[in-house]
């Protein structure tokens, strides 16, 4: 399946643009699609732990399983406010 | 509950007196402002980037759990992205509550929420080049509405 | 620092952009507003009596502490006095700090020390008659600045 | 001595003057000053202790010396701020 990710701050510097399309196999969970970012993007490399993921805006675990209709995407570690 | 993201200046006066007056008693507001100086290098200007449908639902998150947690009667969260220059204000709070030990505790309460979970990241330009901030990584077990 | 004991209507917009903005980082604010019930009566409105010289010597030895306690770089303490509507403001503080911890523990600790030292009395009236409010008898081991 | 006594709040009601003048013997104390008070305004009676009292707007113990020319002041409970 096709899943698009939306990928934010450093995240989009890495890839380049602000939403990819990563291909996977059917139930894969989020630690699957770290694994296939970092193989495409070395740059992430020592870097994508500090990567949270949400699906459709909620912040989720390594396990969670991902649809090719969920929206994905990338959070690098947070600074808003002041 | 009033949370927005904007990508204009945040005049403070225009939210000051959102809220009905009459039996408010205590209100405490936050406001964050760039600073010409981070982290000793100079700044010259701020981009604020967001992911803007899941910060806003993130910034409700922020107010309902103060809500929960707090007698507040009222919150509002501004929070303002794009190029911000030195001095302009990034972050508008205000709590409200009968009384004060509430609205105090509500409003750094978001602030220091909002640092947790609300996707926005800056970015700080100065003299020598520009830099992502990395405060917070996201750790999802925080997440949880508590 | 400013300390002021005023007797009009406080205009919070004209004292919350009063600090140059530059290099604050972080403003906290504080607003008292009166209520319209209070222990479980209706309030018509609020006198408040003031030793105005001592009140006002207590009110900068108040942001004096809080400089020394907190990292702030400025204050602003206005308490207003006389007869004040429900709804009305009868203090408002600002602190500003770089840094948002400090300019929340000073602001907080601002409005709590006026509680305890600075001599300011609120006469309420409501349905059942005037009473003094009696908050806090002064208590002097605590008056020594520390 | 003859020493002037500024009285705020209930303290005004309860003398009936914003300032009032005391006869003391030299060197009284302000515990000798509640005394005197207390005789002279028995509505006081209960209260006095919650008085604090100021010379020279600060705030003084029982023991402090009061002198003719210093500013003195009945101090009820405050309730300043919100």
């Amino acid at each position: 399946m096709l899943v698009k990710v939306k990928c934010f701050a450093w995240a989009y510097e890495v890839t380049g643009s602000d939403e990819i399309e990563v291909e996977m196999k059917e139930s894969a969970k989020v630690s699957d699609l770290r694994e296939i970012l970092s193989q495409k993007f070395p740059k992430f490399s020592g870097r994508m732990e500090s990567i949270a993921v949400s699906i459709n805006q909620e912040f989720v675990g390594e396990g969670a399983i991902i649809s090719s209709s969920d929206e994905v995407a990338l959070i690098p570690p947070i600074s808003g406010g002041l | 509950m009033i949370c927005k993201i904007v990508d204009s200046p945040i005049d403070i006066t225009e939210w000051m007196n959102i809220f009905e007056s009459k039996s408010l008693g205590a209100l405490c507001s936050f406001t964050g402002i760039v600073r010409s100086e981070s982290r000793g290098q100079k700044v010259t200007h701020l981009e604020y980037h967001t992911y803007k449908e899941m910060a806003e639902k993130k910034m409700l998150q922020t107010v309902s759990e103060a809500k929960n947690k707090y007698k507040v009667s009222d919150l509002l969260i501004v929070h303002r992205v794009g190029t911000l220059q030195v001095g302009e204000i990034a972050v508008f709070i205000l709590a409200a509550s009968a009384h004060r030990d509430a609205a105090f505790k509500a409003c750094r309460f978001s602030i220091d929420r909002i640092k947790q979970i609300v996707p926005i990241w800056k970015k700080e330009y100065g003299e020598e080049g520009a830099v992502w901030i990395e405060d917070c990584p996201v750790d999802i077990t925080q997440d949880a509405s508590s």
